[in-house]
């Protein structure tokens, strides 16, 4: 098997593209910078294909097949390999990486096409796709961490890639501040869990932990503690309560990098590594509980923020966190396998949107502000459409990819293992939501009359290398969640079995058990009380999720299309309510106010003007000054006058004499 | 008196010193009068002739003038250093003669070697230790005046001594070379015997080059024209010592002629043997020549005296007959004929010296001073250094042949 | 008393008065005399300790060369009455006492050495006759030849130095 | 005839090396420095060739000699620069040629 002895290669091609692009692109034409970039995708995404089909080529026993190339580090016990491994979790991940970000670089070419720096970006661009597929591949937490860390970088660099703007360049800067918060708690988590484990392999730590006997591990605060730090870092990653106010701002960065980093791949990161980390997770039941409640209080959360927001990006942006909510939600009642499918399908409907998005702002001339939109189904069809069905997707519509993913993850909230009630209605609750603003943006945007200047903007279609991906992803979000489709007749979940050993192989005997019951449960259950397929089936497309986005669906169009006067009023009448959400429940002047005045002033009074000017320059011009001044003194010695030195010299030798008369009475006495 | 007793060496010593200091003192005023009267002779005229008879009482008159003469110092002098420098002068060249052997070691009386006051293992280097303490006088005697042209000359001849005494010093070093000493008996000793049986094995013959350097050095090394800068008077009005009046005056003036006789002592130990005689041993009639000598001067004086002489003068050389004749007669004696040989000789060979002095003072002309001194340095010296190289290379040649 | 205790003595006392007047003169000419009365003495001590070649070459060289140089140059600078300014502090507070403590550091040192006492008490007394020239000279010219070579290259150096230092610009 | 110990030389050569260096720290004419030097130089000669004596060795000797060669050495280079200090600032103080310093 070629490949996959050389996992590498996956990694080197886009390396070597941002080498390129970024080292000669700068004079080179558009279209050999287009050439390299997409090329370099493109290659990574086929040998990709090569290395799944090779992968299912192995035998179980080869599964996580571990490439491991060279010792990385090595200090005492401590060594770190650069390794590489493939397993089902990682050939999904690497799938969808590749696969959308081989399409959104096809669709950038059209979309940066006016742009400065074009080279700069897709250098950007390709380095982003290589930290990805680093931390998607990883075999260790390290080389993990190296990925972690890279991607955040590239988010920088490219929600800061109109630099010159400066909300541009602050966002940048507070998502790699707020990231990096999150990235303490994921560092102290990987000190700690070498500290418990002796080794980041995923590989030994799982043997490790899996070797503990239960009950002691039950409680072991150890666990808990990395399994929180852990998560620490995926919230930050993955922008979830309380540091995702990065996330919105992020949309200052060109449409496609909010579709491939802010929607598709690097906030789902987060999600990753907790899936990839489940048999930690899984036995600390706590750490499960913190994780289901922040995912499931986040989707509520930012989804009712979601509600008021007028700029379409803004409103995906925070649609993007809620639904990373869910798929928290998901981890953290146990369906890691639900968790990473509705990251899937995510990354399929919502990068869809993003670009949908994007084209749209490109068809309306860069305006962003829904209210100076409407009425542009006709102008702009391929883009309508493609919406549309990403509208369905997200909101969850039955046999749309959304449908299946958010399906799975609120019946495990609400009847699985780990089932609790109360995060079951607030997941529900976001779900109407979610499908209420999605429609709310629809409405606005493609529906009524139109808003924006006739004069000025004149809405055209996007050119082919824009609307192809839009097909491509439009047809993904619609059918690509049917994998599952058979579980809803009582038939196996596709997805869900391809990663159960993932899930299964480390899992805790009783963890183990009660998901294999649930597993079986669903059926057995149904088996009990109405064996048919077409009631299981009615079942599932008439669940309250189902109900929920219906609901929501109805409301957007009552307000944004019947009576579209409705929501002034409400707006009007509910105040302080609609202030609130508006403001984003003022949460950006909280942490304004908490963290960010106090640490500048105690950083502009304490550490410059103290600490740096009064203690380090103290001490660094008291040590000059003590040399001057004692050169100074001792210059003075220096007189030039002849006879001085003179009598030094013979003072010289009056301590030679006493010298040598001491040693002399030594010697005689 | 038992200190005379327990220390005969001290005693005789210093009687040995005080006939020699009176001796050479006679002989300093009568240089004096040699020199005018040969000078004379050069220049033709009569020189000194009516202070007694042919002015033999002239150094006599000169000294009672000086010593009567007022003495006066420059009150802007330096007094020390100008009553110094005289004396300093004076004393180290009789010093230097005292170092001189008159005659063989081996003729003595009551144990003791009478011809010789000092009989150093290192005399030679002694006497040039002496010779170059002498540029002291001249200098203080410059300096301390205070005035511009003594301190011209003082400076001009500090620096042509200590230039010329360079060249003196290594000229000579080619016999030391050859003899392998410094002591002066040793030295002349070194020189006895002849080749082919008549002609003296002295120095000046394989050293005819060092001689040549030396005796020019040594006219130098005396400030005697032609290198007289110090006191040109042409130049500088009298030189070092034009301050100088009266009796230190006359020290500066004997200083001069008792180094005059020093270097001549020094020349006739190096180069001609010393108290040697030039004559074969076997040629015996050689013993009579002192005082045959003696008998004919005063057959000489005699005529002189009942031809020419008149007066107070005539009565004066019949004295002067008188003492040749007897000391002639004296030295006829047997006893004393070997006794007077080497003393003989010696004093031959000094008084030709003098007069090679007094004639060269007579017939050259003076020296600039830039010409002196590169004369000094860029002829003399390569000379004499050439002449030791040589010299050195020629003895060391057997023991390079016998390996 | 015999005579050479009668010479020393006498010898030291010109010496070191010799050199007390080098410090209190004030004429450089008077300085350069009263050290050149202290190399006589230094000399005639010389013979007494059988040293008669270094005797003589401390006079030729020392008396007669080096000194007659300071007293050349004396003159040609005519070097006038030496101004006594006092402008080094140190030199007046700490100069004096230190020399003197040591001299007196150093007499102490050298005379309780072995040495002194070992000759004072007669036992290893040196012989009396004097060091044969002959053989100081084959000292020099074979065990310290190289030194002696090295030495004359020193003096040309010297000579080297002296006239670039004289020569007129 | 008794022999004056080498003690007696050895003090007295002390005495005039003490001599020296309280005339090196106390004159101000550069040539009398000099002088005191040469005093110093001399004293240490004497102290070596009383050791000379009283080891019966002859290398105290030969040290003398090499001191006296290389005294003469020090005086010519050291008289070539007094005279050079003179031209340039006519005056043989070293107190006032005290430009060198700090």
């Amino acid at each position: 098997m070629p490949l996959l002895n050389h996992i590498w290669i996956i990694l080197a091609l886009p390396l070597a593209g941002a080498a390129i692009n970024g080292l000669l692109g700068k004079t080179w034409p558009k279209s050999i910078v287009n050439t390299v970039a997409v090329g370099s995708v493109s290659l990574a995404f086929l040998s990709v294909a090569e290395l799944v089909r090779e992968f299912f080529t192995l035998t179980p026993d080869q599964i996580p097949f571990v490439g491991n190339y060279f010792t990385w580090m090595t200090a005492g016990p401590f060594t770190i390999d650069f390794a590489l491994q493939v397993d089902q979790l990682t050939v999904v991940m690497l799938l969808v990486v590749s696969f959308v970000g081989m399409l959104i670089h096809i669709y950038s070419t059209g979309y940066m096409a006016y742009e400065d720096g074009y080279y700069r970006f897709f250098s950007y661009l390709n380095l982003f796709m290589f930290f990805m597929l680093t931390l998607v591949l990883g075999a260790n937490l390290i080389v993990m961490f190296v990925g972690w860390e890279g991607v955040g970088l590239c988010s920088y660099l490219l929600i800061g890639f109109y630099f010159l703007k400066k909300s541009a360049a602050d966002a940048g800067k507070k998502a790699f501040i707020v990231t990096r918060l999150g990235d303490l708690g994921f560092t102290v988590g990987i000190l700690l869990a070498f500290w418990t484990f002796s080794s980041l392999n995923f590989h030994d730590m799982f043997a490790k932990v899996s070797a503990m006997p239960s009950e002691t591990m039950q409680h072991s605060g150890v666990l808990t503690a990395i399994c929180v730090l852990l998560f620490i870092g995926a919230i930050g990653k993955s922008a979830q309560l309380p540091l995702y106010v990065w996330l919105p701002d992020a949309m200052e960065g060109p449409t496609p990098v909010s579709a491939l980093i802010h929607a598709a791949t690097m906030v789902t990161a987060g999600v990753y590594m907790v899936a990839r980390m489940n048999p930690l997770f899984s036995r600390s039941p706590l750490a499960m509980l913190i994780v289901a409640i922040v995912g499931a209080v986040t989707a509520f959360y930012s989804a009712t923020i979601g509600l008021v927001q007028t700029d379409i990006k803004k409103v995906l942006a925070y649609s993007t966190v809620s639904q990373l909510g869910y798929m928290f939600l998901g981890c953290g009642v146990g369906v890691y396998a639900a968790g990473i499918f509705h990251l899937m399908t995510h990354a399929f409907f919502k990068g869809l949107l993003f670009l949908a998005a994007g084209s749209v702002i490109h068809a309306v001339g860069g305006e962003q502000d829904m209210r100076k939109m409407g009425g542009l189904r006709k102008q702009i069809p391929v883009t309508y459409w493609t919406m549309l069905i990403g509208t369905l997707a997200i909101a969850g519509v039955p046999g749309f990819s959304g449908f299946f993913s958010k399906d799975e993850i609120l019946d495990a909230a609400g009847s699985g293992p780990h089932a609790n009630l109360t995060l079951w209605i607030l997941g529900l609750a976001g779900a109407g939501l979610t499908s209420f603003y999605m429609f709310r943006l629809f409405f606005l945007t493609f529906f009524g009359e139109s808003r924006y200047d006739h004069h000025k903007v004149h809405p055209h279609e996007s050119p082919k290398n824009m609307t192809v991906p839009l097909m491509i992803l439009a047809l993904l979000s619609l059918g690509g969640g049917w994998v599952a489709a058979p579980h809803l007749v009582g038939g196996t979940d596709h997805f869900e079995a391809f990663l159960h050993p993932v899930f299964a192989a480390y899992a805790p005997q009783t963890a183990g058990i009660e998901q294999g019951v649930s597993l079986a449960g669903s059926a057995g259950e149904s088996g009990g009380i109405a064996p048919s397929p077409a009631l299981e089936l009615f079942h599932a497309i008439t669940g309250p999720p189902v109900i929920v986005a219906l609901a929501g669906f109805l409301m957007a169009w009552w307000f944004y299309i019947r009576k579209s006067e409705v929501p002034e009023k409400l707006a009007t009448s509910l105040h302080g309510p609609y202030e609130l959400l508006l403001n984003k429940y003022w949460v950006d002047e909280l942490y304004a106010a908490v963290f960010v005045r106090p640490l500048l002033w105690i950083s502009t009074n304490v550490l410059w003007h103290v600490v740096d000017e009064g203690i380090i320059d103290g001490i660094v011009n008291g040590v000059a000054r003590v040399a001057r001044e004692s050169g100074g003194q001792v210059r003075e010695l220096q007189s030039g006058n002849t006879r001085s030195y003179a009598t030094w010299v013979v003072v010289g030798a009056v301590g030679f004499t006493v010298l040598l008369l001491a040693l002399l009475g030594m010697a005689v006495h | 008196m038992e200190f005379v007793t327990q220390h005969p060496v001290l005693v005789v010593s210093l009687i040995k010193i005080a006939v020699l200091l009176f001796i050479v003192m006679t002989a300093l005023a009568y240089l004096t009068w040699f020199e005018r009267k040969v000078v004379a002779r050069i220049q033709s005229r009569w020189g000194p002739y009516y202070v007694g008879a042919h002015g033999l009482l002239q150094p006599l008159a000169d000294g009672v003038k000086f010593l009567f003469k007022e003495d006066y110092t420059p009150p802007e002098s330096d007094k020390f250093a100008y009553v110094l420098a005289p004396f300093l002068a004076l004393s180290l060249a009789l010093t230097a003669i005292a170092l001189i052997p008159f005659g063989p070691p081996n003729v003595r009386l009551l144990g003791q070697s009478i011809f010789i006051v000092s009989n150093l293992d290192i005399g030679l280097l002694f006497l040039f230790a002496i010779t170059s303490i002498g540029v002291y006088g001249v200098a203080l005697a410059g300096w301390s005046s205070n005035s511009k042209y003594p301190l011209m000359g003082g400076i001009r001849s500090s620096a042509q001594m200590i230039s010329y005494e360079v060249s003196l010093t290594i000229s000579v070093v080619g016999v030391l070379l050859i003899a392998g000493t410094l002591n002066f008996n040793e030295l002349i000793e070194g020189q006895r015997g002849y080749y082919l049986h008549f002609i003296p094995r002295w120095h000046v013959i394989p050293q005819i080059v060092g001689f040549l350097c030396y005796i020019t050095a040594a006219i130098a090394e005396t400030n005697r024209i032609p290198f007289d800068l110090p006191e040109a008077e042409t130049e500088l009005v009298a030189g070092f010592h034009t301050e100088y009046s009266s009796f230190k005056f006359a020290m500066f003036f004997m200083a001069e002629y008792a180094n005059m006789i020093t270097v001549s002592c020094l020349a006739t130990i190096l180069f001609f043997g010393g108290w040697l005689s030039p004559f074969p041993d076997s040629w015996t009639w050689q013993l009579y020549l002192p005082g045959a000598g003696l008998v004919l001067l005063s057959v000489y004086t005699a005529y002189d005296t009942v031809a020419n002489l008149r007066g107070i003068a005539r009565i004066q050389f019949a004295v002067v007959t008188l003492l040749a004749l007897g000391i002639g007669v004296l030295c006829l004696i047997p006893a004393v004929m070997p006794v007077i040989q080497g003393p003989f000789w010696f004093t031959t060979k000094i008084i030709l010296f003098l007069f090679f002095y007094v004639w060269t003072r007579g017939t050259l002309p003076r020296f600039r001073y830039d010409q002196l001194m590169s004369f000094g340095w860029k002829f003399l010296l390569p000379l004499s250094i050439a002449n030791l190289v040589v010299t050195s290379f020629v003895l060391i040649l057997p023991l390079l042949r016998h390996g | 008393m015999s005579i050479p205790f009668l010479l020393f003595f006498a010898c030291a006392f010109i010496s070191v008065l010799g050199a007390v007047l080098l410090i209190f003169a004030r004429e450089p000419i008077h300085s350069a005399l009263s050290l050149v009365l202290v190399m006589m003495s230094l000399a005639v001590l010389y013979l007494l300790l059988g040293a008669e070649f270094i005797a003589a070459v401390q006079i030729i060289v020392y008396a007669g060369a080096i000194m007659v140089l300071f007293v050349f140059v004396i003159m040609l600078l005519n070097a006038g009455f030496e101004e006594r300014t006092d402008w080094s502090k140190i030199a007046k507070v700490v100069g004096l006492p230190f020399s003197f403590f040591l001299l007196l550091a150093i007499a102490h040192m050298l005379s309780r050495s072995d040495i002194g006492t070992v000759v004072a008490n007669g036992a290893g007394a040196p012989s009396n006759d004097a060091v044969s020239t002959r053989a100081l000279s084959a000292a020099l010219f074979q065990q310290y030849l190289f030194p002696f070579e090295a030495t004359s290259i020193l003096i040309l150096i010297a000579i080297l130095g002296a006239w670039i230092l004289g020569r007129k610009e | 005839m008794s022999v004056v110990p080498i003690s007696y030389y050895l003090v007295l050569s002390a005495v005039l090396f003490g001599l020296g260096a309280v005339a090196v720290v106390f004159k101000r004419n550069i040539i009398t420095i000099f002088m005191a030097i040469e005093l110093m130089l001399n004293a240490v000669n004497l102290a070596f060739v009383a050791f000379a004596r009283a080891h019966g060795q002859l290398d105290g000797l030969v040290y003398v000699f090499f001191v006296i060669v290389v005294a003469a050495a020090e005086a010519t280079v050291g008289l070539a620069i007094v005279i050079t200090i003179m031209h340039n600032r006519q005056t043989l103080n070293v107190e006032r040629v005290n430009l060198l310093k700090f």
